[in-house]
């Protein structure tokens, strides 16, 4: 299968030792570019998303906002955030930030996975669900720092963006980036969507007069394989709550590759135990011992 | 007033369940464990083994996810894990109010603790005199089930909820601490099966037919011993020594 | 569009104004980013709300619904003091030069000169050019008396004023009657102080828009270039054509017009409205912008007399004059029409066209029904009762008709406005209207061509079989003709001749291939013909290359001139899919096909100074070639190509002029030569330019018992407008799952400020009452639309989207019954394209 | 409404168990995701039917045209090629696959007789045959040869078209042609509006 030599994995969730597959091919990291700057709102992405990936269609309902619905879900992936933000001059600055899984370098998801294989993060930087080995713990839901991975109450799995890994395996670009009207989705290496990042930045803070533009790649996770520019990137939680420091548990770090192989190991100790106390000191018998044999000595 | 009333709900449970099986004890035994206890031991087994083997599946799925077939997968065991649990918890509180006057720490245990190393490594035969129905392990054991399922009500209540009712670190907190609970627990359960089995043979029975011998009794619970026979323990023993040494 | 949605690219500043495209054309919109993003290029905004479009504006204005003409004419008041005007084009390619008859007067006091208040219409005699020469330096007299007109024969209306065919004018810009000082009186008035009491704009604001905009004009630097881009925000006014007019006068003084990244630009809202409109899908034109016959015109000479203008220009100036061939047009489109039946001896069957001396507009169409002169009604694809204006009329029109026979593809509301919200079995037992519902074809299941807003024709291939038992709607269409004829030829009839010998020769007449259809509409030749200049011949029956080849003897057919081109012997030009731009400047010549005669950029010549050179060297569109004496470039020249800068000939060659009009003369517009602000008829204050007239003095009211409208300072005090959403497609996405996920049911956008005090929260209910009917809806509650100061008083607006009616997946859930905002519109239309005044009507609204 | 839709392929466990070291397995042998679902479908370029900026677009539909296989749509997507749109789409052209496949589609003529409370259903045949004749009572009835003055204005002012704004060029021309040759004066579209 052409895809399983394009998506070449690099960690997997529920391992706790070496990755399978890790450097065994060149691959070049993939990154999604949100201009938010040139965001319409539009919705183009959230309607791909929808349909590429054949998910049904579920009731809304009016909630005071052009926003489709609160949060994303395990049939909507990728929804446009509004938020009327009030500038100090008392202007309203309308702004829309596509939310979605950040595809982290350092993903939260895949710490907490307890599962073999259910999370994947490939060579190329995309995280991916696998939900064969998904058992719906929900523990990456607690591990992701942009609340992201959703539950199927149907299949009792877990599912989020896969950055179309299917397309991306395949040559294509995500459905999303394909839709987008506006060109404020680019699709990429990392190195290039960082670089055309930190150029708008400039653009935008010399010409357009948004002294604080930026780009937000969040090295607390690594870096991100989803990158915004921001008009203030000094408030990124204005943008329907983008974390200004995303950051992982350090339970499921600590926890996941160090206490629980020694504990489980103690465990096991447990067991072995108890057979050294059978064979060293024997079982303690009702008193008096029926004698069965003579003892030579002890 | 409260304690009035837990003594007579165990009182009825007790009496409905003697009616519903039945308990012989032979010549040479001593009633240990009444058909109450017993169902409930078990069925706290039960639901303790079922717990366990799905958590298993979550805790380690390329080690264990061999079970996960028996529940249906690996999300059913995920979704069936907190019901056991639940069960579990549900019947051993039946089990601690069964159990509760017994388990009550004494000075004896102390000692008993003391002298626990002699006991582990077979130096003493015989367990202290003052050792009652239980002894000082057994309570340690009974008394960390018993944190053990409040530490996993609290946390697997926050990890069912999920992120989305108590927030991502919440959930992060609880699964280790559920995590490291199970394993203690675990752990125990390691120690009070061998115990009862190879470890101290004859305690297999009294959850079984609910009877033991009464060398038994007076090897590893004289008090209780003399409590129901009113003999002492250690002439009961010396007696039925000289007696097989007669015999042969 | 002037210019296309690539070239939006091309551009240094936006003004978007009566339109919404981040919304309504995302895809489009596109090109205005990426101006953006290559060129720095500023985006303004005006609009009631903050829009999509205006989340991403360098500045947005927030106006008042319809007070679009006060903006702009303060803009235009802004760029002449300023001196941000292109004063070379201005000279030598608008009609600021000429001088206008003696006795026209500006309209100080709303009406301007000619006005009869009894029938509400003007008299434009005195809306003319004055004839004679050259004024440039000369003292100014007064108007030549001129020749006495003829006294008029008794009974016989007067002949109609034409236009001179040399106009005085001055081309220092100095006479007191040139159309440039009379431009500049006109919207003297327009101070930003006035602009702010009518707009609701602060100075502050206002000034700083009108600074960013005229910026790229900056000293007369004629390098950069503005575009203006509207949609029906601008259309839907009892001023509507107005406001674009003023649109593309203040252009025409930036000279901005013709050029790459500039331009007046419609954003038309439906996939083949343009060509709708091309193919003559309205009452007053027939295909290719003929105009349609009237009653006076006894004949074909009378008629092509009457719609074919004379040259009327400065003496030593060229006008191409294109109209001049509108007998060649007229004349094809008769033999296609009519094919063998018409010859010359019968005036090619000119009077099988029905002649028309009155309003069969949209609004009159439904009018005129509920009056029951309308007995039957076709309706193809379009759902009248949602559209409205004011629902509830059209439901009771055709609650008026004998039958109605509906084509969709879903369950709309037209086909089932007997059954509408209110109407109770009772009801409907009384209703008479045989009402016949056709499954007809989706747009997958159809090929054919649709031209999009850039006048691009682009063919569509089918993908899948019709549904069920749905049948092309060419096939429905063309059965219930022919069926039709049959009967007249069976059984005679009133005048069956048309219908008898209308030319239906397809292969397959019940069900006619489109690309046959297409090919007619082309036109071919009927006879071997000969270009003398280039002895090319094109042999009879075969397709011809171009609109040039047309002839007014019957020996040519083009079922649409302006579509000549479109399917030429070489194949289909509108299927081509070239993806080649060999100039950056996003023409792609080889990409589907562009009326007329695939030009991209209308007017192109005035991309070009006097001499042909391009007033920016880095967006070459076309030039004058010394060399090869003729006009050549990226783009397909909008001009004569042999004719040299030198002989001054005029870039707007469709105007008799051959300039652009600053000033219209005479006929084209029904309420005046320069726009004038006016009051929507619903409005909370009287005009305060000139309160005795305040809305447009030539709009008529309609009197039926339906039509009410709402007084200045009554109840209704709050502005409405009415808009699409990006997630809807006007009645027919509520029938897909998809976008009534996205948004799924009607809501009203009301301030902040004005729910606070009327203490209403977001997702509550409120009623919305306009003096025709109410509506209830969920109230949006946000700070995206302010509360406004017009005339010093408070005053707020609120929005409603338009697409919900009582069929579709949410309204048939019972979640939204009856939601058709277009039952809250007024009956008034804008008179001079009768499109109705959606926006900018009274409502109030209370909680529910 | 909720799961009307196909099946969720990503939800769907598939059968085929193998064996792992430990003991059973249920793995499906690979993740559906990994495949591409419009890899081996029909394209057909066409354009959006929405707004006017015409964005071409590619239905992807299942079969190879095969004549045995009906084409049913799996996929729209934008057609990079178009210069204009240049593979991209609207939240409403992206959403066009549910408008082709939509099960409000109306499927069979059905006609409602005057005083009616429901729909019946009409043949093709009856409906046109009805229809034609209503449109020659109408126009025979309202025809209007001559005005007041004696003028010829052949107009038939009892009938009245209007068309909606999908309507192709094709089908426009000969609703004027048709329309025009009966002496509709009421001829008005979408475009007006």
């Amino acid at each position: 299968m052409a895809d399983r030599k394009t998506l070449q994995a690099d960690q997997i969730s529920g391992h706790s030792g070496a990755s399978p597959g890790l450097g065994m091919q060149r691959d070049l990291e993939v990154c999604k570019l949100i201009d938010t700057t040139t965001c319409i709102g539009c919705k183009a992405c959230e309607v791909a998303c929808v349909e590429w990936n054949d998910m049904p269609f579920q009731p809304t309902t009016f909630d005071n906002t052009y926003q489709t619905m609160p949060k994303t879900n395990w049939n909507f992936w990728n929804l446009i955030k509004f938020n009327e933000h009030q500038n100090a001059d008392g202007t309203i600055q309308w702004l829309m930030r596509k939310d979605q899984c950040m595809h982290c370098a350092d993903p939260g998801c895949l710490h907490a996975c307890p599962a073999d294989g259910a999370i994947v993060k490939y060579a190329n930087g995309i995280v991916d669900f696998n939900q064969e080995n998904c058992i719906g713990c929900e523990y990456c839901v607690s591990g992701c720092p942009f609340d992201i991975p959703r539950f199927n109450p149907m299949t009792k799995k877990v599912y989020k963006c896969t950055l179309c890994s299917d397309r991306v395996g395949q040559g294509l670009e995500p459905a999303c980036i394909k839709a987008c009207p506006t060109g404020c989705l680019k699709f990429g290496s990392k190195e290039d969507m960082s670089f055309i990042a930190n150029e708008r930045a400039n653009q935008l803070r010399e010409n357009f007069g948004f002294q604080n533009a930026g780009v937000y790649d969040p090295q607390s996770v690594g870096g991100t394989h989803v990158i915004y520019v921001l008009h203030d990137a000094t408030d990124p939680e204005r943008y329907g709550g983008l974390p200004k420091n995303p950051t992982i548990p350090w339970s499921y770090t600590v926890w996941k590759w160090l206490f629980k192989p020694v504990l489980g190991t103690f465990a096991l100790f447990g067991f072995l135990g108890v057979l050294a106390h059978y064979v060293t000191s024997g079982p303690r018998m009702a008193q008096p011992e029926p004698p069965t044999k003579e003892e030579t000595h002890g | 007033m409260a304690s009035g009333a837990i003594e007579s709900f165990d009182n009825k449970a007790r009496r409905e369940f003697e009616s519903l099986g039945r308990t012989r004890v032979y010549r040479g035994e001593l009633l240990r464990h009444p058909v109450y206890t017993r169902v409930l031991h078990w069925t706290v087994a039960l639901f303790f083994f079922l717990a366990l083997f799905t958590g298993f599946g979550i805790y380690l799925p390329w080690l264990f996810r061999w079970f996960t077939p028996f529940f249906g997968g690996g999300p059913l065991s995920r979704q069936m894990h907190p019901w056991f649990g639940l069960g579990f918890v549900f019947f051993f509180g039946l089990q601690v109010l069964n159990w509760l006057a017994p388990m009550l720490w004494t000075a004896a245990d102390t000692k008993w603790m003391r002298n626990v190393h002699k006991i582990v490594s077979n130096e003493e035969k015989m367990d202290p005199p003052e050792t009652g129905f239980f002894n000082a392990g057994q309570k340690v054991q009974f008394w960390e089930i018993v944190g053990g399922c409040i530490v996993f009500i609290i946390t697997g209540a926050i990890l069912w909820g999920g992120a989305k009712y108590f927030g991502g670190t919440a959930v992060a907190v609880s699964y280790v601490l559920h995590d490291i609970s199970a394993l203690i627990m675990l752990g125990g359960i390691f120690i009070h099966i061998y115990q009862s089995t190879f470890g101290e043979p004859g305690t297999f029975q009294a959850m079984i037919r609910g009877a033991v011998s009464e060398a038994w009794a007076w090897t590893f619970h004289p008090a209780w011993y003399k409590q129901v026979t009113g003999r002492d323990p250690v002439q009961a023993c010396e007696e039925a020594r000289r007696k097989m040494e007669g015999r042969r | 569009m002037t210019n296309g949605w690539i070239d939006i690219k091309n551009t240094d500043m936006m003004l978007i104004m009566g339109g919404n495209p981040a919304e309504n054309h995302p895809c489009g919109f596109k090109w205005a980013i990426e101006a953006k993003i290559h060129r720095n290029a500023k985006t303004i905004v005006v609009d009631p709300r903050l829009t999509r479009t205006a989340a991403n504006a360098d500045q947005y204005v927030q106006i008042r619904a319809g007070s679009d003409i006060a903006f702009l004419g303060g803009v235009i008041r802004y760029a002449i003091e300023n001196n941000r005007i292109a004063k070379d084009y201005l000279v030598n390619y608008t009609n600021a030069s000429f001088i206008i008859k003696d006795g026209f007067k500006l309209p100080e006091d709303g009406l301007y000169s000619g006005f009869d208040a009894e029938k509400k219409t003007y008299d434009k005699k005195t809306w003319n050019y004055e004839e004679g020469g050259d004024l440039t330096g000369k003292p100014v007299t007064a108007s030549p008396a001129g020749k006495p007109a003829p006294p008029p024969a008794p009974g016989a209306p007067p002949p109609p004023a034409l236009l001179p065919g040399k106009v005085a004018y001055d081309l220092s810009l100095q006479h007191p009657r040139c159309v440039f000082q009379l431009l500049k009186q006109q919207y003297s008035r327009y101070t930003p102080e006035i602009v702010e009491r009518i707009t609701g704009i602060s100075q502050d604001q206002f000034l700083k828009a009108a600074d960013l905009f005229t910026s790229i004009r900056k000293d007369g630097d004629m390098k950069k270039v503005a575009t203006i881009i509207y949609a029906v925000g601008w259309t839907q006014h009892s001023f509507g054509t107005q406001i674009i007019r003023t649109a593309a006068m203040l252009q025409l003084l930036m000279g901005n017009v013709g050029r790459a990244g500039g331009g007046v630009n419609a954003l038309r809202g439906h996939s083949n409205i343009q060509g709708a409109t091309d193919m003559a899908g309205i009452f007053d034109i027939l295909p290719g912008y003929l105009k349609m016959p009237n009653p006076a015109d006894t004949d074909l000479a009378a008629f092509l007399k009457r719609t074919t203008p004379t040259p009327s220009k400065p003496d030593p100036w060229e006008s191409f004059n294109y109209w001049s061939n509108t007998s060649k047009f007229t004349v094809s489109l008769l033999k296609a029409f009519y094919g063998a039946a018409a010859t010359k001896e019968n005036d090619f069957a000119f009077n099988y066209l029905p002649k028309i001396d009155r309003n069969y507009s949209w609004v009159n169409l439904w009018n005129d029904m509920y009056e029951g002169k309308v007995k039957g009604l076709f309706a193809f694809g379009m759902n009248g009762v949602m559209i409205g204006p004011d629902s509830n009329k059209n439901i009771d029109a055709l609650k008026k008709a004998d039958w109605l026979a509906v084509c969709e593809i879903y369950p709309d509301e037209t086909s089932e406005f007997w059954r509408a919200p209110g109407i109770t079995a009772d009801d409907q037992k009384k209703i008479n209207t045989t009402v016949y519902r056709l499954p007809g074809a989706g747009f997958a299941e159809k090929d054919g061509t649709f031209v999009n807003s850039a006048r691009w024709l682009q063919w569509k291939n089918v993908a899948v079989p019709p549904p069920g038992q749905a049948r092309l709607d060419q096939e429905i269409l063309a059965t219930i003709f022919l069926k039709v004829r049959d009967l007249y030829k069976k059984d005679g009839g009133k005048f069956p001749d048309p219908i008898v010998n209308t030319s239906w020769a397809y292969t397959t007449p019940y069900n006619p291939s489109l690309p046959e259809v297409a090919k007619e509409i082309n036109g071919k030749a009927l006879a071997d013909l000969t270009d003398p200049k280039t002895n090319v011949t094109i042999k009879a029956g075969q397709q011809l290359p171009g609109f040039a080849w047309l002839k007014d003897d019957g020996t040519t057919l083009s079922g649409n001139w302006l579509y000549c081109g479109s399917w030429t012997e070489a194949g289909a030009m509108m299927q081509r899919r070239g993806t080649e731009d060999p100039s950056g400047l996003g023409i792609y010549p080889n990409w589907g096909w562009s009326w007329p005669a695939n030009r991209r950029v209308l007017y192109n010549r005035a991309s070009c100074d006097i001499d042909g050179k391009p007033w920016d060297p880095s967006r070459r569109q076309v030039w004058w070639d010394e060399a090869k004496q003729s006009w050549v470039g990226n783009d397909v020249p909008d001009f004569k190509v042999d004719s040299a800068p030198k002989d001054h000939m005029g870039p707007f060659i469709m105007n008799p002029e051959g300039i652009g009009r600053l000033f219209v003369p005479l006929g084209p517009m029904n309420d005046g030569p320069f726009p004038e602000f006016y009051e929507p008829i619903e409005s909370p204050i009287a005009n305060i330019l000139h309160p005795n007239q305040s809305s447009n003095p030539v709009v008529k009211k309609y009197k039926t018992d339906m039509d009410k409208y709402a007084p200045v300072g009554g109840d209704y005090n709050i502005i409405c407008t009415t808009y699409r959403l990006t997630e809807h497609y006007h009645y027919w996405t509520k029938n897909n799952p998809m976008n009534v996920e996205l948004v799924p049911e009607p809501f009203v956008e009301v301030p902040f400020e004005l729910a606070e005090r009327m203490s209403i929260k977001g997702g509550e209910k409120i009623k919305v009452s306009s003096i025709r009917a109410t509506y209830i809806a969920k109230a949006m509650v946000t700070r995206r639309i302010r509360p406004m100061k017009i005339d010093g008083k408070e005053t707020f607006q609120i929005g409603i989207p338009i697409h919900w009616g009582f069929r579709g997946i949410a309204e048939d859930e019972g979640k939204t019954a009856k939601t058709l905002t277009n039952q809250l519109t007024p009956t008034v239309i804008d008179p001079n394209a009768y499109t109705p005044e959606f926006k900018g009507f009274l409502v109030k609204i209370e909680k529910v | 409404m909720e799961f009307s839709r196909r099946t969720f392929i990503k939800g769907t466990v598939l059968g085929g168990a193998g064996f792992s070291a430990l003991g059973f397995d249920l793995t499906p042998l690979h993740a559906q995701t990994q495949g591409l679902k419009i890899s081996r479908a029909s394209e057909t370029r066409s354009t959006c039917p929405y707004c006017a900026v015409s964005c071409g677009i590619i239905i992807y539909t299942l079969g190879d045209k095969a004549k045995n296989a009906i084409p049913q749509v799996v996929h729209v997507e934008g057609d990079p090629d178009h210069p204009i749109n240049r593979g991209t789409l609207c939240p409403k052209g992206s959403s066009l696959e549910q408008d082709i496949l939509n099960e409000r589609r109306l499927l069979k003529p059905q006609v409602r007789r005057p005083g009616g409370t429901d729909w019946e259903d009409i043949s093709w045949d009856q409906a046109y045959d009805e229809l034609a004749h209503w449109v020659k009572k109408t126009r025979d009835a309202t025809f209007v040869e001559q005005d007041a003055q004696g003028r010829t204005v052949n107009r038939c002012e009892g009938i009245a078209f209007t068309g909606g704004c999908t309507d192709t060029n094709e089908f426009n021309y000969l609703a004027v042609k048709s329309m025009r040759s009966l002496g509709v004066c009421y001829l008005e579209n979408q475009a007006r509006v």
